[in-house]
């Protein structure tokens, strides 16, 4: 570790103090960002439920809008924080321990903001529960054939797989918290650690759960986004039914959540004061996933263009035209530039680790990604195979509203894991530091009391 | 330092029981409407017998007296729905049977003032279920398969849910053509 | 049988060629673009029949047409050489109906007439059928419709009125198609004659450009008139096998 | 628990009774509304809940007076379709014979008397016996002082037993102002008929089985005359029983449906068609050969109108000119019609009479596929004339303005809406101190009214239609009430015979009600002995007749093919005059008459205000139509308003860009543009009638409205022009695929993907 040295004592400190030390600012900060969803979010969805989907700007040739921008847009930040803890700790990389916690809860908490996010979409959401299959007096199914029935298999999936996952690698942290905790605290992690005592038999049994769960992460993870792009790439629209899709889903989604978790890292790192624990280190390795994924992302863009191009078919050439130069052709070239140009400057290992331009970055790279997200389905539907019903999209304020409190129900939830979660894995942090010496000991446990 | 969850279940035993007693009162209250409150049910629920405009009998009419259904719901083999007989139907009999009885002499107030009864309607399907008396009348499904005895019946009651799975399960049953099509019972 | 044998048969009849002309009906209709002058009138018979609502100019302005048959228009060539082309646009009942695969609770299935069906009350607004449907034909409710009164005593009894959150389309008049097999039940018939069923657009065609019936008789008008040899699928090239078929207008050499 | 303390009692009350309110609320929440099942206290013959009854009676939507069978659910309309036996729209029916239900269930209708109290703005309810008695004791002062002729009747165009009940009623009251106004009344063609042939019926053209259609103008497809008839025609004549395909060419400035129909569209100077038709005749009579016995008249007639000099007038280069007269002189059968904008130039009659001799020239008279003379009408002849042209109209103003009329009595017509500003009409009927609304609307003319009568709907009063123009025989239908009426309205029968009665003419008027009225009138049809009446006895007949919403007489026209005495000589088209000077006002305006709207009098049906317009998609509004050339010039482009100035004034418009009008014209739809008329109409759009100038038909002295010359100039706002239609471009996606005329009869590779098997039932 190229960092100070920290010690092993010093870890714990750090952890339990962000979960029972809480100042001013986390309510002010709580506080608003439930306000934010209430008044955002919640409010504005209850006038569309009383009103109709029409509060929001949908019409007769584009019937998707922002609220399936927004969708894909959380399930895509959902896919680096888990996938990424997988694979990384699939391939033992030591500077994930650091990070993987808060990436797996943005993992969740971008999940279940996409699942709110359907539930928003649907023109009925009070029969939502349709789409499950389960034994029912009408004797009805799903329809097994449904890419968007696939969906919520793989959504529910991988939400099910994500939580364990978080879970199971929690444990130990739980029952380090619980050892030192009083209170209510106490015994809500008593109950959250499930009796953990730390012994060989443990510990060898959730290292073999927890690696078994990561190798079928993996798959599943990539897997849910391709299906997310089947609700398109199986359409028969023109510049959507793309061979490309899965893969361009599944790289724009592994592209935006790394940059998501550079944005939570950096937050966590500076308000929560882990800049021992989140190093340059960490924002270099990210640095340079990202620009790998940038590279890939505009590969895989190119390809559709050319696609598109290359069919020489009317219905492509006007749909991809209507892209780049129509209406939001000025969000095309602004995801262009967020999303392809900027991410170049992480050649520089000396952006890599700085941290207020990796934060900028990041930021940009998002809004370039839920730009990338809204043009796919803003730019398509008015520009199908019938030019007579042609049409435009406008996002209502209802949708602006919501897309906006959709953060501020993220936000919520993370600001709210931040107090209940060692948001920095306690007992994976610890092996990787130097072995402590006995006089730290001593420290450690008159710190404890 | 504890391991065992217990202790903590026993804190968390009275916020437990505060939501316990929450529910009970959950199903209590649902009871309770359920229970006291009449004039309408939920769309399916069977046992639904509101207060109708005259105490009329089916038991009497339809049982004591041998009365056929289609002698009075006349519609039901000749359109989609079954229909209420007319007030004047009601008067055609009654102006010389039981014309003493309280119920008789109201209908016959009706009558005379040439207003209609206000039933109220018991076998309530959904607006957007289309299903013709006719066709199962003319397949010879009697009127007591989804009426239930009503001729045994003082006051109306529903007895079948009247839910999809009912009409299904006949359908499958009786090998209908067709008939779990959805547009069989849906357009 | 159980509901996983019930699956597996289904699944492998499913959609295996020919698999709906085993059945009695395969409803058709033809559309003689020759002789449609595009007077709109199949629009307002069909929104008689159909409680389409009524929308209102905002609405309108936002895109929210409902019309489930529609006149596209197309105009070709610059003035004074120009040419305006019509096609009424309705739901195409597609054999292999790209919207009948993505509706995640079977709301839109195709039928054992060849009808591609919409069952309202079991939509739940997902509108991934109006985005894969090529044809746009597929009609959303953005918010419940309202008829001032007395307007709602015009309301067809026979046809269901959409509430807010559901799709809705052309339905071949299925109400109609019920009222004639319930006709030939009554007599005794095992098939609804050929005529004896129009929906409402092809009912008031003062051109006669619509024929409707079933293909699957081949003595019938709606047959006879698929055999001409301008018959054609709008957007053959996605391979939808529509129910609709379109017969092309006819070019006259005119001197300019 | 070893013991509850008053905190844990109130702490489980809480949890406990909210528990049970959410569980109260959620079983109230799935409760279904109580529904009655309301029984008939007597129910009607053969009525049967859930079983739709159909009767015949007649639409009433537009003057070509289609046969409709009216589906009635439940004692309520629901469905308006054609009568299949009916022979003028044999089943079929246009929009607004659809929308007719509308009129019925509109909800801006009146639902009973109403009357402007002395003062006061406001109409305020009364009586029915109140209403007719307040009319009645002025039109008796007006009878007794001698003055009758103060008391004028302005109805709607109606034939039948209805326009002879009306005009008798004038006639006892010794008033010669009776008169029927509609904007779109083809007086022009009446009179060129009369001039042409002598015949006072319009004829009947034989679209089904002519093969080659010249259409000056007429926009025959949809607003025309008899739009269900002719599209029915156009139909046949396409791919029919003939075998060969009917060609039709539509020479007009702006392309309407019609010309959007045809095979080939043809743009003509305005107000020149008629000289066109003469070069085609001219053509015809020295190229290609006419061997009449009249045909050194015609050469003379015909001089003036030599190829080139026609081409120069009318703007249609000579070859084109010369294809039409082989065209249409080679044909099997073809036939020349005219009307609409070419009628209303200031040389309507002149042209119409050049564009109908046509057919004399190629020989179609009375044929099939050719032009048909109608019989003189059953019923009604009398009421015939009665229609008032721009000038007759005049003269009522002026009338008023002069304070001869006393009473106005308006039948649902809406001059107000539809004379142009510079006739006043609205000062005049203010002059008038009593006037009387019998519409069913308040609309702009009856907005001025101080009482108001409202009459029933067409579909649910009783009345009688003799189609005009015919199918070649006489027929005509008794309408009957389909619905019992929805509000406390009478039918206009109803009113005028209460009316008399009130007055003291219960001699000249003896029937109680409407349906007597007209049992007496079928007597004598009855009498006549000539169908339909082998059934027996004349109650047996009214049946059938009633039941069949047909009825028809084997009587055909004038056999006739001659022309008028001395008529050859006359014929002759000078050019037309507009008002205005080219430099103050370089286009001409082509005002036309809604593909939607009609006239504007189905504007407050909701359904034909969301009917896209067939040629441009527009729904809700106005328009101003310009060649892309004209919008280049001026720097315009789709959804730019702009001011339409004429020497009479100014109305604003958002710019439609289309693709089939003559440079220097510019289109305007009219129908739009109400104050008053319900809450569909009103507000939305411009009124173009309103800025012509009062330019006359010479003959008819009915207007010229498609004689005013206009201004553009931009206002710099922007709206966007609500359409339901997106790009009307295919851009090369072959949506409407198309097969040359030639190719079409050889066959070509069938479907594909539509299995066809034999099914055997």
């Amino acid at each position: 570790m190229s960092q100070r040295e920290i010690a092993y004592s010093e870890v714990n400190d750090d952890i339990v103090r962000s979960l029972v030390v809480t100042g001013r600012n986390y309510y002010i900060t709580l506080a608003v960002s439930i306000l934010v969803t209430f008044a955002c979010f919640f409010g504005p969805w209850f006038y569309q439920i009383q009103y109709g989907i029409g509060a929001a700007g949908m019409n007769h040739p584009t019937v998707w809008g922002t609220y399936l921008a927004s969708f894909i847009f959380w399930i895509g930040l959902s896919h680096s924080g888990t996938l990424l803890s997988a694979v990384l700790h699939l391939t033992n990389s030591e500077w994930r321990k650091a990070m993987y916690r808060s990436a797996e809860a943005m993992t969740l908490f971008s999940v279940m903001v996409a699942a709110t996010m359907v539930m928003v979409h649907v023109g009925r959401p009070w029969f939502v529960h349709w789409a499950v299959p389960y034994p029912n007096q009408m004797e009805m199914w799903p329809n097994f054939r449904s890419p968007l029935m696939f969906d919520v298999m793989a959504i529910t999936t991988y939400m099910t797989g994500s939580i364990i996952f978080i879970y199971m690698g929690t444990i130990p942290d739980f029952a380090a918290v619980r050892d030192r905790t009083t209170g209510w605290r106490h015994h809500m992690y008593v109950l959250l650690s499930l009796g953990w005592r730390g012994t060989d038999t443990e510990w060898h049994r959730l290292h073999w759960a927890y690696t078994f769960l990561a190798v079928l992460i993996v798959p599943l993870a990539v897997s849910v986004h391709s299906i997310v792009s089947w609700d398109f790439a199986l359409s028969i629209v023109p510049a959507l039914h793309q061979t490309i899709f899965a893969p361009y889903f599944v790289v724009g989604a592994i592209y935006s959540g790394t940059a998501g978790i550079v944005t939570v890292m950096f937050v966590l790192r500076k308000y929560m004061k882990f800049e021992h624990l989140i190093t340059k280190l960490h924002f270099d390795n990210l640095g340079k996933l990202l620009l790998v994924m940038s590279l890939l992302w505009t590969y895989i863009n190119a390809v559709e263009l050319f696609t598109g191009w290359y069919s020489e078919s009317s219905e492509e050439y006007e749909a991809l035209g209507f892209r780049l130069f129509g209406f939001y052709g000025p969000l095309y070239w602004e995801m262009i530039l967020f999303c392809a140009v900027a991410p170049l400057l992480l050649i520089s290992k000396r952006f890599r680790t700085s941290f207020v331009p990796m934060l900028i970055l990041s930021i940009a790279i998002n809004i370039g990604m839920y730009t990338e997200r809204f043009l796919i389905v803003a730019t398509s539907l008015p520009r199908q195979y019938l030019p007579d019903a042609w049409g435009m999209y406008y996002p209502s304020l209802v949708e602006i509203l919501i897309m906006i409190g959709s953060f501020g129900m993220f936000t919520t939830l993370f600001l709210i894991f931040v107090k209940i979660f060692p948001s920095v894995s306690l007992y994976e942090v610890k092996e990787t530091l130097p072995e402590p010496q006995p006089k730290l000991r001593t420290q450690s446990e008159s710190g404890a009391s | 330092m504890s391991i065992s969850i217990v202790p903590s279940l026993k804190v968390l035993k009275p916020a437990a029981i505060v939501v316990g007693v929450a529910f009970l009162g959950l199903i209590l209250g649902y009871w309770a409407n359920a229970a006291l409150t009449t004039g309408n049910a939920p769309s399916f629920a069977p046992g639904y017998a509101p207060q109708q405009p005259i105490d009329f009998s089916h038991k009497i009419h339809a049982g004591d007296n041998q009365i056929d259904c289609l002698y009075c719901h006349t519609q039901a083999s000749k359109s989609t729905s079954a229909g209420v007989p007319s007030v004047a139907k009601c008067a055609g009999c009654h102006q010389q049977v039981a014309t003493d009885r309280p119920q008789i002499r109201r209908v016959m107030e009706y009558w005379e003032n040439q207003e209609p009864i206000p039933w109220i309607k018991v076998h309530d399907l959904p607006d957007f279920v289309y299903f013709p008396h006719k066709r199962h009348v003319a397949a010879g499904v009697a009127c007591q398969t989804c009426h239930g005895p009503v001729e045994t019946m003082d006051v109306i009651s529903r007895q079948a849910p009247s839910q999809m799975g009912l009409c299904l399960n006949c359908h499958k049953e009786h090998q209908v053509e067709f008939g779990t099509d959805c547009l069989t019972c849906h357009q | 049988m159980s509901f996983m044998d019930t699956l597996r048969t289904r699944w492998q009849e499913y959609r295996k060629p020919g698999y709906y002309d085993e059945f009695d009906y395969a409803w058709t209709m033809t559309i003689d673009l020759d002789r449609c002058t595009g007077c709109g009138a199949c629009v307002t018979a069909c929104q008689a029949e159909n409680n389409i609502p009524l929308v209102g100019e905002t609405e309108l302005a936002r895109g929210r047409e409902m019309q489930w048959i529609r006149i596209e228009r197309y105009w070709e060539g610059e003035y004074p050489n120009v040419k305006l082309n019509f096609i009424p646009m309705l739901c195409q009942h597609c054999d292999a109906a790209p919207c009948e695969t993505v509706c995640p609770v079977s709301a839109t299935y195709h039928n054992q007439d060849g009808l591609n069906a919409q069952v309202y009350n079991r939509c739940i607004g997902t509108r991934s059928c109006a985005v894969y449907c090529p044809y746009e034909v597929r009609y959303f409710n953005y918010y419940d419709h309202e008829w001032p009164s007395p307007l709602d005593q015009q309301l067809n009894p026979d046809v269901s009125v959409r509430e807010k959150g559901v799709m809705e389309k052309c339905t071949f008049c299925i109400q109609r198609i019920r009222q004639a097999k319930d006709t030939a039940k009554d007599d005794g018939r095992r098939r609804v004659l050929d005529g004896e069923v129009q929906p409402a657009c092809v009912q008031t065609c003062a051109t006669e450009a619509m024929v409707f019936g079933d293909r699957n008789d081949p003595q019938s008008q709606v047959s006879q008139s698929m055999n001409d040899p301008r018959a054609y699928h709008v957007l053959e090239e996605v391979n939808t096998a529509p129910s609709v078929v379109y017969l092309k207008k006819v070019e006259a050499n005119v001197s300019t | 628990m070893s013991g509850i303390d008053r905190r844990d009692f109130l702490k489980l009350a809480g949890a406990g009774g909210a528990g049970a309110g959410a569980g109260f609320m959620i079983r109230e929440s799935i409760k279904h509304p109580v529904e009655h099942l309301v029984p008939y206290p007597s129910p009607p013959e053969e009525f049967s809940p859930g079983i739709a009854t159909w009767y015949n009676t007649v639409c009433t939507m537009c003057s070509a007076g289609c046969g409709i069978t009216v589906r009635t659910r439940e004692g309520r309309a629901k469905k308006i379709e054609g009568n299949p036996a009916h022979p003028v729209s044999e089943g079929r029916l246009c929009a607004h014979g659809q929308a007719g239900l509308q009129v019925l269930y509109n909800p801006d209708r009146l639902t009973g008397p109403m009357a402007r109290t002395a003062g006061s703005e406001d109409l305020a309810p009364i009586t029915w016996a109140a209403g007719i008695s307040q009319l009645a004791t002025r039109i008796r002062e007006i009878q007794s002082s001698g003055q009758g002729n103060s008391v004028c009747f302005l109805s709607e165009g109606v034939g039948g037993h209805l326009g002879v009940l009306q005009k008798n009623f004038m006639e006892q009251l010794g008033s010669t102002r009776y008169h029927q106004y509609d904007f779109a009344y083809p007086h022009t063609l009446y009179s060129a008929i009369q001039n042409l042939f002598g015949e006072s019926q319009l004829p009947y053209y034989d679209l089904a089985n002519a093969d080659y259609v010249l259409s000056f103008g007429a926009d025959y497809l949809s607003t025309w005359i008899s739009p269900v008839q002719h599209s029915l025609g156009f139909g046949r004549s396409r791919h029919g029983a003939s075998g060969t395909r009917g060609q039709f060419v539509q020479i007009e400035p702006r392309m309407s449906v019609s010309g959007a129909s045809a095979d080939q569209w043809i743009a003509a100077n305005p107000g020149t068609e008629g000289i066109l038709a003469l070069g085609i005749a001219n053509y015809i009579v020295n190229e290609i050969g006419y061997e009449g016995a009249d045909r050194q008249e015609w050469v003379g007639s015909l001089a003036p109108y030599a190829l080139n000099t026609v081409s120069e007038n009318t703007g249609v280069s000579a070859s084109v000119i010369s294809h039409l007269a082989e065209s249409l002189a080679t044909a099997q059968s073809g036939l020349a019609i005219g009307g609409g904008s070419a009628g209303n130039n200031t040389n309507g009659v002149d042209t119409l009479v050049a564009v109908n001799a046509l057919n004399y020239l190629v020989g179609n008279l009375g044929n099939e596929g050719g032009l048909v003379f109608n019989p003189s009408p059953v019923i009604g002849e009398e009421v015939s004339g009665a229609q008032a042209t721009y000038s007759d109209m005049l003269e009522l103003a002026e009338a008023a303005r002069d304070g001869q009329i006393q009473v106005l009595i308006i039948n649902q017509t809406n001059p107000v809406f539809n004379l142009p500003e510079v006739a006043q009409f609205r000062e005049a009927i203010e002059q008038i101190p009593l006037v009387v609304s019998l519409s069913s609307f308040i609309d702009e003319t009856s907005a001025l009214a101080t009482l108001i009568l409202p009459s029933h709907t067409y579909l649910e009063s009783w009345g009688d239609t003799f189609p005009k123009p015919g199918v070649g025989f006489s027929v005509g239908a008794i309408s009957q009430p389909v619905v019992s009426p929805l509000f406390n309205t009478r039918a206009t029968g109803d009113i005028i015979l209460g009316l008399a009665k009130e007055i003291g003419l219960s001699e000249a008027f003896p029937w109680s009600d409407m349906e007597e009225y007209l049992k007496q009138g079928w007597q004598e049809i009855y009498a006549r002995g000539n169908a339909g009446n082998d059934s027996g006895d004349f109650e047996a007949f009214w049946t059938d007749v009633v039941r069949a919403g047909i009825w028809g007489e084997n009587v055909r026209g004038s056999d006739s093919t001659g022309l008028a005495e001395g008529v050859i000589g006359t014929i002759g088209v000078a050019l037309p005059s507009f008002s205005g000077s080219s430099d103050d006002y370089p286009y001409v305006l082509h005002p036309f008459v809604s593909d939607t709207l009609e006239d504007g009098s189905a504007a407050n049906l909701p359904w034909m205000q969301e009917l896209p317009d067939p040629l441009t998609s527009i729904v809700y509004g106005s328009w101003v139509e310009l060649n892309p050339s004209t919008a280049n010039n001026l720097n315009l482009e789709e959804g730019d308003v702009v001011e339409i100035q004429s020497p009479h004034g100014i109305v604003t418009a958002p710019v439609f860009i289309y693709p089939a009008i003559m440079p220097g014209v510019i289109g305007m739809p009219i129908g739009q543009g109400h104050t008053d008329y319900g809450r569909y109409a009103s507000g939305r759009g411009t009124n173009p009638i309103q800025i012509l100038s009062p330019q006359l038909e010479q003959e008819t002295g009915d207007l010229a409205w498609a004689a005013t010359r206009v201004s553009i100039t931009a206002t710099g706002r922007r709206v966007n022009i609500v359409k339901t239609g997106g790009l009307a471009r295919e851009l090369g996606r072959e949506i409407v695929q198309k097969v040359d005329a030639e190719e079409h009869t050889t066959p070509i590779a069938g479907l594909s993907s539509i299995p066809v098997k034999v099914v055997q039932s």
